[in-house]
């Protein structure tokens, strides 16, 4: 995906080059420190992990509800609704499954 | 810029902070549960740094959306069990990358609807559009395809016919004309829409001829979309947070499933265009030899009078919801002072970590559940191996007998042990369709019937012995 | 560091605000890999670590040498050769020592 | 954009994930030659991209600094003996600083002198510019003093006064004040050129008090300060490779000083302020026991009919360059099938992981060179310790006795040896100033004379045993 961008950024003629690399930069990094994280979790947690990641990536709520609410027009106001719905569900489920499952995790009876 | 946007950016680099703190707790169970409480913290920074946002005019839509969500959410929340895990994070999947492809809609519509100028959507802008709503959209309906089939609602078994992989292939490369053209010819109104529909198409095309065993696989590979899909909607938006997250997502994804093909012995490809555990695979080598089934009393008095049993837990555990008889039967022996422990594959069951959770709900304490690598030296010294609805992870075949299509996956190696005790319903083959010479080795003994009554018989018989 | 900016991001007048924060951003990534990798380091390789990062901020030589090569009078010229001269002193000093520690170790004789 | 802008960018992007990369191979001496490799192709292309700016008009004063740069660099590089790494690390920190410092003046000029507007120097810039400027300034002397310390220019006990290091916090407030003013009148060009002077003077204060066995964790604090001011440079410039390789710098200074500091069990502040291993702490306890000399026969005798040998290293192998002396005596030892060890403290020597280097330059294979944690239950089992110049390192009183300045700090337990010998040249302290219960135990045997000289003749007297 970097290098595919990379590549359409040499192809682009406007001037959101800057924004855009500086995008990258964020998207390399993140690629390197979600390998280091990740690959420490043991399998003892995979499965809350798929959870809470899950929740995390619900963070696209931020995006939906610019959407939602700018009020441009009824047809993005809906897409908006829904994308706020989907998102948010993440959210809340992901985190009370993994705080649900994270609590039942104990060392000793 | 004004006041708020800094805010907001403030929030949005502090939820970026506590999320990749949280995931760091993950590395250990004692620091996972600040962790989250850490994540939840952050996202719910993020949102309230995002409700300031000077675009925002009416918060009705907004609202609405979180209540319906956060309801729905704190309902699965609360109400899935712990043995529909597998479908629970399929169906978010979808959710989540149903969100991420909405979103990149509503940004398309408003470029070419004039509410924002058109001007705007450059190349590099449309591309990461591109992505953003191919893989939200092939990822929504592969997610609702996985789901079916964890479910039972779709059937299970590879639907397949000749020419299959070559007709998807060719669906894939027009849709990536799509995209590319799309990208040149931002404003092309029916080739995006086609595109769209394309997509959705693709996501059932892609999961449809996998079978429901190999699901765990696509649906962390379909996790990893999903991530890369959010942070698509990063760069579209130029929103760093979303990146971040997008990209964690996408990488815990793609690692466990890795993760879960080496622990199957298994190429990504194969899985996604093998048509594994389809009834051509499915060809069982017939007996060889017979299968030795034993008393519930004599199993009883064996467990009894051991000193050292280990629990081999498998899908079978799962579908039994048996881990709360598992966990009595270990009380009543270790009150007779026998030592207990588990040996957990990292495959066994339906997706990764799948038993760990169950035991965990059943007040398994973790220090009793132990990896393939740390079990197998032990089991030399173990008197009763009891494999609760296992199979494959148990099949001595992936080692010894190299013709095997699971040959080289490392198994746990109950053989080893003094004595073995298989619980499961009958003749029913693993999700590899393979027979296991396990059974027929004099060393094991069969006790047929479901796990979760056998187990619960069992407790009574040792109490008993 | 990083929050002694933001503060002082508030009291900032300019348009420079979305690089800073970019900048930003980069900074607390490239804070969490660090720790990650470095953290990984055995103490064997404490040595050449310590002369590898050295040669590795020798990267301030790309600054260095706009200045040096900018032609903003005589003043910034000197100022900018003598960084470049320090700058690329560490550079190759440093990698040269990093490559021959390295080559030193050996598993077996 | 240009198209170079692109490239430039591109070029920067590269470098930032080669460093990454090439620190990451550092994780294992297998792959951190091949890592190494990486940051260095990763520094050629952000420098070739570099030449491209638009910015350069002329390339003489580059090309004169590169070759300059590259030559002394070169001759460092191939000339400087392993010994001398201390020294080397902290005058490279001081050019590394200074360049930054240089950096930093030359911005502020051009913006002071209309060469570039004024306008733009926003008070973002300029405190990012306040911090390059002052970290880099004082890390430069800092460095420089510390570099003086370690080769013997500058007296290497701390130079202390009362009142010192209130004088040194005032001075440093005085500096702190005049930042934050210039934060809010970046045209504030006398208080600009104060901060600057005083933050050259800062340096010096700041090192002079401390002892020159304390200089490693010093430096490695002035480490994490240069790769800080390299950030910093970055926020000015808007240079993200900066930033990153930066903080990369910055990290390992820091979390390599954290390492030393816990392995001498002792906190940064007490080292910063605590005037350690200054004559008042100096105070030797006096005799407690006669120590016993043994001969060079004896101990070859020992060493030849042992059946397995740990040597343990310090700053005494370092001084007296023994370690190709060590390594030709255990050769003779394995030649007479005697089991070969070698056990490094995390702070023998005088900075992390010099014996590591010192012995793999004699060609010791690392898989012989033990870590504290791996070596001590070793020990009861070892037939002869022998200590080559270590001292602190081996101090029984850090474990028995806490009233012992250094109690707690871990050590290597030669006493649990059965036969401990010493080699060192007479009743010289360690770097602590302490005396060593270890000479004084019966199972210790002291070999006076330089360690090479004594480690060579042992050599001969061996092969005669
Ligand atoms: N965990 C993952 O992430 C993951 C991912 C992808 C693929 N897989 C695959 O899934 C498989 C998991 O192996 P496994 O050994 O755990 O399970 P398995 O090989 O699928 O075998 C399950 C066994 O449990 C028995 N069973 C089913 N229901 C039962 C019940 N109610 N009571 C008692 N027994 C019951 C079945 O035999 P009966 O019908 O005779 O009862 C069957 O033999 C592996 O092949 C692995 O590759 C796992
Ligand atoms: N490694 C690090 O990163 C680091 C950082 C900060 C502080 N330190 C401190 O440095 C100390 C290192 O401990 P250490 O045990 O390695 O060394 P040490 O405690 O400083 O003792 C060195 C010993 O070597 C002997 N010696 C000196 N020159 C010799 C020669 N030519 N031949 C034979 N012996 C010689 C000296 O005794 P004679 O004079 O009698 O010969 C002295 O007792 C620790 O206290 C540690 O805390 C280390």
């Amino acid at each position: 995906m970097t290098l595919n961008i990379l590549i359409l950024l040499f192809s682009s003629g406007t001037m959101s080059g800057p924004a855009i690399i500086a995008a990258l930069y964020v998207f390399v990094l993140a690629a390197f420190l979600g390998y280091q994280v990740i690959s420490r979790v043991p399998p003892l947690l995979h499965t809350p992990l798929m959870s809470a990641t899950n929740a995390i990536s619900g963070i696209s709520l931020v995006g939906s509800i610019v959407i939602a609410g700018s009020g441009h027009g009824r047809v993005a106001s809906i897409l908006g609704f829904i994308a706020v719905a989907c998102a948010s569900t993440n959210v809340v489920g992901g985190f009370v499954i993994t705080d649900r499952m994270l609590r039942m995790f104990k060392r000793k009876k | 810029m004004h006041w708020q946007t800094y805010f907001i950016e403030f929030s949005y680099l502090l939820a970026s902070v506590l999320f990749i703190l949280g995931l760091k707790g993950m590395s250990h169970p004692e620091t996972a549960k600040k962790g989250m409480h850490m994540a939840e913290f952050g996202m719910l920074m993020a949102i309230i740094g995002t409700l300031m946002h000077f675009e925002i005019v009416s918060y009705t839509w907004i609202i609405a959306g979180l209540l319906v969500g956060s309801t729905l959410g704190a309902a699965m929340g609360v109400w899935v069990p712990m043995t529909a895990m597998p479908q629970r994070t399929a169906l978010s999947h979808a959710f989540g990358a149903f969100a991420a492809a909405l979103v990149g809609i509503a940004e398309y519509y408003s470029y070419t609807h004039g509410i924002k100028p058109i001007a705007d959507l450059s190349h590099v802008t449309m591309s990461a559009l591109g992505f953003e709503i191919m893989l939200g959209s092939l990822t929504t309906t592969g997610s609702l395809i996985a789901f079916g089939k964890l479910q039972g609602i779709v059937p299970g078994q590879p639907l397949v016919y000749r020419g299959q992989n070559i007709f998807n292939m060719s669906l894939l490369a027009v849709m990536i004309g799509l995209f590319v053209y799309l990208i040149f010819v931002p404003t092309a109104v029916i080739p995006f829409y086609a595109m769209l529909g394309l997509a959705f198409v693709f996501g059932v095309l892609l999961v449809m001829p996998i079978g429901s065993a190999d699901m765990p696989v696509v649906m962390s590979l379909l996790n990893s979309y999903a991530g890369l899909a959010a942070a698509a909607t990063g760069f579209v938006l130029g929103n760093k947070v979303l990146i971040i997250a997008g990209t964690l997502d996408g990488f815990s994804g793609f690692i466990l499933s890795i993760l879960m093909c080496r622990a199957m012995n298994r190429s990504i490809t194969n899985v996604l265009f093998g048509a594994f555990g389809s009834a051509s695979t499915a060809t069982a080598q017939g007996e060889q030899g017979t299968m030795r089934e034993v008393g519930m009393e004599d199993v009883a008095v064996q467990l009894a009078y051991a000193s050292k049993v280990v629990f081999v837990p498998g899908y079978g555990l799962a579908t039994a919801q048996a881990q709360h008889a598992v966990r009595e039967l270990a009380n009543v022996l270790e009150q007779r002072g026998v030592t207990v422990k588990y040996g957990i594959h990292p495959v066994a069951g339906r997706m990764p970590g799948h038993m760990n959770v169950l035991l965990a709900e059943a007040n398994v304490p973790y220090s009793q559940l132990y990896e393939l690598e740390q079990i197998n030296p032990d089991l030399a010294s173990t008197d009763v191996a009891v494999v609760i609805g296992a199979n494959d992870v148990v099949n001595p075949d992936a080692r010894d007998n190299p013709g095997s299509p699971i040959a080289g996956m490392p198994i746990i190696e109950v053989d080893r042990a003094k004595s073995v005790i298989v619980l499961k319903r009958g003749q029913g083959k693993g999700f590899s369709g393979l027979e296991n010479p396990l059974f027929f080795k004099p060393v094991t003994g069969m006790l047929y019937g479901d796990a979760k009554d056998t187990l619960t018989k069992l407790v009574g018989a040792v109490q008993h012995a």
